[in-house]
Order: structure tokens, then C-alpha cells, then sequence
């Protein structure tokens, strides 16, 4: 076997393996009649470093043996092809913001009365991590509960200059009330 | 008609021969037929004994098995002798009963279906009211053999193809070490909106509570003074205004105090009369890091922050 | 971004994903403004193919993209990596198969019929479960049986572009044909 069918059964091999091989391990791949002495083998993956030196992939040796790795400043574009689809926020998530942004301050049981459903500590941990939401304060009743009120960040995250310009009340409620008609009307 | 599918040997083809399993004592014999003991396969059988069971079980079925009788006799599969292949046909069912195989059913329908077509061939074909002679009966034998067939050559063709994992690998490195951040979700307002109308449509049914349509300049005002109101014991009530904000601005922060007067969540102090008034938060000191989010160990699953999905 | 860049890091995602990626799937991984044209990506990938053309792995085209691997001619020693032989797969799962492949979309019974033997269940659920077919509907009728079809994954494990990549099947011989040589035969 001439040296450049060697070099090129080697280059295969660490391809289909896909984690590092020892040298050892590629001699493995030959019967021993044939097999070729690790010298050798050390000497074609020398070469097969230099082959891969401008390219996209690189030859490495880590402690288990040599593999072929790509190389790390196209990381951040390869990484893409794992990028998990974005996450959803919760219709309950949802509600809670809209609650705090039209109704602030608010506490989280007047929340959870409008609601009519608890709000999740989860909930409220998102929403103040995400810098939507800040505790105003505490309100001077038994338990002290937190007062909610939306941030300037919310603002910008919405693209609203301020609160004004969040569509009136009135006229959410005429959406659900037409929407409601248009319900009915549709059974009917 | 061929003279072949003349024979009388087949006279009774249609019928299975009794067959019954041999006592494993027995070595020789291979199975009672009739009620004697076969001791040796039929000479036109081109398998030997020893591989009779594993043979018998490489047949994927009646026209597998009878494909392979046309081949090894070198026959062409459009004019197959009937009556001869019939025979061989049974001869081989039988075996399988023989050796206990759970495949019966299928190979009896054939059978039953070569004697038929055997019968009609011994028979005058009728005519029909055309004056023409109905089609051979071998016929749709004949095609279902073809089609059978050339899907058995393309299995064979699909298995001759190199296959991934077996033939021929995917090349593959490692991964670049780099941690993407993660995104978080992007709302539309849009989204808030309709949750919005959902949890008030839901609040209207819920008997009393009425979400009063204050303007939102209002809210915001008092957000915004509870805020200046922050970690400072007393404020000047003069500083809750702005002038530059106008009347109309002047008139929102006032509403605004007076809606956090009637909350309780301030206090409007004056020392003496005439004196300057002083507003203090009623409300504690909010500290970001010992917010006490509750005990929340009954957390219901159907409250999460993020879908499931 | 330059053309050795972009070619870079196409090679590195290639490499990275160990599977075939389609030039949409590359345009992915590019924001949308820098994302490079298909035009671009396909001649950069006619680039890689040059540069691998006499190496140890070779970047082909199958059906659901491009993607490297192994060079056939080095696969003897490759597969030595792996201790278990391939399995082989029955003729019964290679002719149901088969007959799913040419005679898509078809039910379990017209598979049956051509093949006049029952077909298993531990056939189905192997294919299913080896993504080479798929259910692509159910027929509409009684029992609204399921309609199977090969997947893009099965041209992928064959090293297929397209189903027109199989050959065409044996011709079968018209009947009125058959019936003149069986006529022709009666009477001799």
C-alpha cells in the first residue's frame, strides 16, 4: 500500500469516527500482515495536519489521540445548526404583564383576583429577570406583598415612549366585546 | 397443452397428503405420509435433507416458493406446466406442515388455487357470448408471478446498494466548543393585548371586579411617583410637580397623588398649619434581592412561564 | 466576509453537523444581513467538492442536501472501527421496501397482495423506526388504512439524489402477449 492510499484510509477513518483515534487504534484498521508501523502512521498524520492547516476543519492531538475538529472561529456560525427553537412565554405570563402594565402598582393578589387563577412564582421570577417588570414597593397591608410596575425597559422592548401609548383600556374591551358578538353571531 | 401437465400422478394433487410431525427419536425418518414413514425426500426436490428447514424458511412466501420451483427446473415462467408444478408445489407444502411451520395458510390458498387453475385446463374452455374463448386460466397466475417478481429483483438491487453505516460512512468532526446565548423570547404587543382582552372578558364573567378604565397616564404617574417616593422618608409636595409638563401634566400628577392617597399607599403630612405639605411612601422599602416571591411549592403546572411546547 | 471565509465555514458546519445540510439549511446559519445568496453557497460547495476530489473523504450530493463522507474505496478498513458486523436486512423487509419505494403511496394489503404473504408488524415498525418510510396519509377507505412512502432519509442512507436514482423496474409482458405464446404454445 503506496503511502498516499495510507494517508488517505487514515483521513477516512478519523472522519468516520468522528472522536479522536489513537495511533494504536489506526493500526487496529489493518490486518497485521499489513499493518504499518507507528512511525509511519505519526509521519502521515503530520502530513494530514499540514493538509488541513487553512481549512475549515483542523487536525488536533488531545490526550486520547488525534481528531479532526473544526476549527473554533466558525464556532459561532456552525453552532447555529443546534440552535433550539425560540421559547414560547405563557398565555398565564402574558396576562400577568398586561395586568402589571395597565393596572401598576399591583400586587400580585389583585392580580391573582382579576385573574381568577393563582400567578406562579415562576411567573413573576421571568418577569423581573427580564427586566419587564420591578417591584415599586410594598403595600402597607398585612403581609407587606410587593407592588409591581412595568420598567423603562418594558417600554423600549415594546417600542412605546410611555405607557400612554399602550392602546386605551376601552378600547381592548370593545375588541373582546366585538369579538364576542362576532362569536355569538356565528353560533346563531 | 403440454404433455407435462397430463400427468396422472397430480390426479389427486388437490388433496393434502396426512402428514405428521416425526418423533424426535426417530432420525431417520423425516415424516409419516399417509401413515408411512418418509425416510427420504423426493427425488425432484433440489435441496438436500439436512437444509430442508432452513431452505424451507428462506421462502418469503407461495409465489416465492413457487418462483423458485419454475427456476430450478428451467422453466419459462409463461408456460408453466401446471399439473407438474402443482405437484411440486404440494410436495414442498407438505414439508413445511411436516416441519411445523406457521405459514400454512397462504401456501394451502395457492395450492388450492393451482388445482383450480389445473382442473380448467383439463377442462374445454368455455366461449363466451362473443364467440371468443375465455382467457387462460393461467394467465393471472402468471402476471402475479411477474409482478412478484420484479419487486424481488429490485429488493435484491436495493440490498446491492451501498448503504450508509454499512458501506460507507458520514464523515463527521468535532464540534467547535462555543455556547450560543440564549435568546430569550420576543413578545409582540400585539400578543399582551389579546391576553389582555382574554383576562378581562374572563374577569367580567367572574362576577364583581371592575377593571375601571383610568388613563393609563394616571397609572404610569403613579408608578412614577412612588418611585421618586423610593428610600426617601419625606418629600416636598411642591416636588411631585413638574411646570414644564403643563397643566394638564400637573393635573395627572395631582390625580395621581390622590389615587395613591385613597390606596393607602402614601401619606400627605403637614407640620404646622400653612406649612409646607410633605409626602411620605406609605409603602415599605422594595430591596430587588429579598423579594419574597411566596411559598409557591403548590405551583400549578398549568401556570408556567414558558410553554411547554 | 470573503469567499474563503464563507467556504470555511461552510466546511466546518458540514463537518460539524455529520449529516446532509441543504443550502437553505447553510443560508441558516447567517443573519439575514450577511446572508449569502444560494448562488454563492452552491459554487463554494462546487469549490469544496474540487478541493476534496482526491482525498480520504469526498463531499456528495444526496437528496436532502450536501454532505461529506467517507470514500467508498476506504470503507473496508473504516468499518473496522466498529466491532458488530452490519446487520443485513431480511428479504422481506428489503421487498416490502422495495415495493414501498416504487409503489408509493400504498398500503400494508396492496403490499401484501404482491407479495402473497402476510407482512409483519416488526417489519413496519423497522422502517418506521430506521426513518426510510414514512405514513403519508390513509386511504380513504373502510379501516382508512395507512398510506406508506419512503422518506428522504432512505435516499440519504442509499446514497440516492431522488427516487429516479433507482432503476426502473423489470418491464412486465403484457398479457394479450402472454396469452398469444400460451396460445401459440397450446398448438404445437
Amino acid at each position: 500500500m503506496n503511502p498516499d492510499e495510507l494517508k488517505s484510509i487514515i483521513e477516512g477513518a478519523l472522519f468516520a469516527a468522528g472522536r479522536a483515534l489513537s495511533i494504536e487504534q489506526i493500526q487496529a484498521l489493518f490486518d497485521e500482515a499489513h499493518r504499518p508501523d507507528a512511525g509511519s502512521i505519526k509521519s502521515l498524520l503530520d502530513a494530514l495536519y499540514a493538509d488541513y492547516a487553512d481549512r475549515g476543519v483542523e487536525l488536533r492531538q488531545v490526550a486520547s489521540g488525534w481528531r479532526f475538529q473544526v476549527r473554533h472561529d466558525v464556532g459561532p456560525w456552525v453552532s447555529k445548526l443546534w440552535d433550539e427553537r425560540p421559547q414560547r412565554y405563557s398565555r398565564a405570563l402574558l396576562e400577568t404583564l398586561a395586568l402589571i402594565a395597565y393596572r401598576q402598582p399591583i400586587t400580585r393578589s389583585e392580580i391573582e383576583d382579576i385573574r381568577g387563577v393563582s400567578v406562579s412564582t415562576a411567573i413573576v421570577k421571568t418577569l423581573l429577570e427580564r427586566e419587564w417588570v420591578r417591584v415599586a414597593g410594598h403595600k402597607e397591608v398585612p403581609g407587606r406583598p410587593a407592588l409591581f410596575a412595568t420598567t423603562r425597559h418594558f417600554l423600549d422592548d415594546f417600542n412605546l415612549k410611555s405607557l400612554a401609548d399602550l392602546p386605551a383600556l376601552a378600547s381592548i374591551r370593545d375588541l373582546a366585546e366585538i369579538a364576542a358578538d362576532l362569536e355569538a353571531a356565528a353560533h346563531e | 397443452m403440454p404433455a407435462e401437465s397430463m400427468t396422472t400422478a397430480e390426479s389427486t394433487s388437490n388433496q393434502v397428503p396426512e402428514v405428521s410431525m416425526t418423533p424426535p427419536a426417530d432420525l431417520f425418518a423425516i415424516a409419516k405420509v399417509n401413515g408411512e414413514d418418509y425416510t427420504k425426500l423426493p427425488d425432484d426436490l433440489y435441496i438436500p435433507p439436512d437444509a430442508l428447514r432452513v431452505f424451507l424458511d428462506t421462502f418469503e412466501g407461495p409465489l416465492d416458493l413457487l418462483l423458485y420451483l419454475i427456476r430450478a427446473q428451467n422453466i419459462d415462467i409463461l408456460n408453466i406446466p401446471v399439473a407438474r408444478i402443482t405437484h411440486q408445489y404440494l410436495e414442498y407444502v407438505n414439508l413445511m406442515q411436516a416441519a411445523n411451520f406457521d405459514l400454512a395458510a397462504e401456501y394451502l390458498l395457492m395450492a388450492a388455487w393451482l388445482g383450480e387453475i389445473k382442473s380448467r385446463l383439463l377442462l374445454p374452455r368455455p366461449v363466451n357470448a362473443e364467440g371468443e374463448e375465455e382467457a387462460d386460466p393461467r394467465a393471472e397466475l402468471i402476471r402475479r408471478l411477474q409482478e412478484y417478481e420484479r419487486f424481488k429483483q429490485a429488493a435484491e438491487h436495493i440490498d446491492s446498494l451501498p448503504c450508509e453505516g454499512r458501506d460507507f460512512f458520514v464523515a463527521q468532526a468535532q464540534a467547535p466548543d462555543y455556547q450560543r446565548p440564549v435568546e430569550p423570547p420576543q413578545v409582540e404587543l400585539r400578543e399582551l393585548l389579546l391576553a389582555l382582552q382574554d383576562v378581562l372578558s374572563r374577569a367580567d364573567l367572574t362576577v364583581s371586579h371592575q377593571v375601571s378604565r383610568e388613563s393609563l397616564s394616571l397609572r404610569e404617574r403613579m408608578s412614577n411617583i412612588l418611585e421618586l417616593l423610593r428610600g426617601q422618608r419625606f418629600v416636598p409636595f411642591v416636588q411631585l410637580f413638574s411646570v414644564s409638563e403643563g397643566r394638564l401634566g400637573v393635573v395627572v400628577s395631582f390625580m395621581a397623588i390622590l389615587e395613591l392617597v385613597k390606596e393607602g399607599l402614601i401619606d400627605i403630612v403637614q407640620a404646622d398649619a400653612f406649612a409646607d405639605l410633605h409626602v411620605r411612601a406609605r409603602v415599605g422599602e422594595a430591596q430587588g434581592n429579598d423579594l419574597d416571591l411566596g411559598d409557591d411549592s403548590s405551583e400549578s403546572d398549568l401556570e408556567r412561564a414558558f410553554d411547554e411546547s
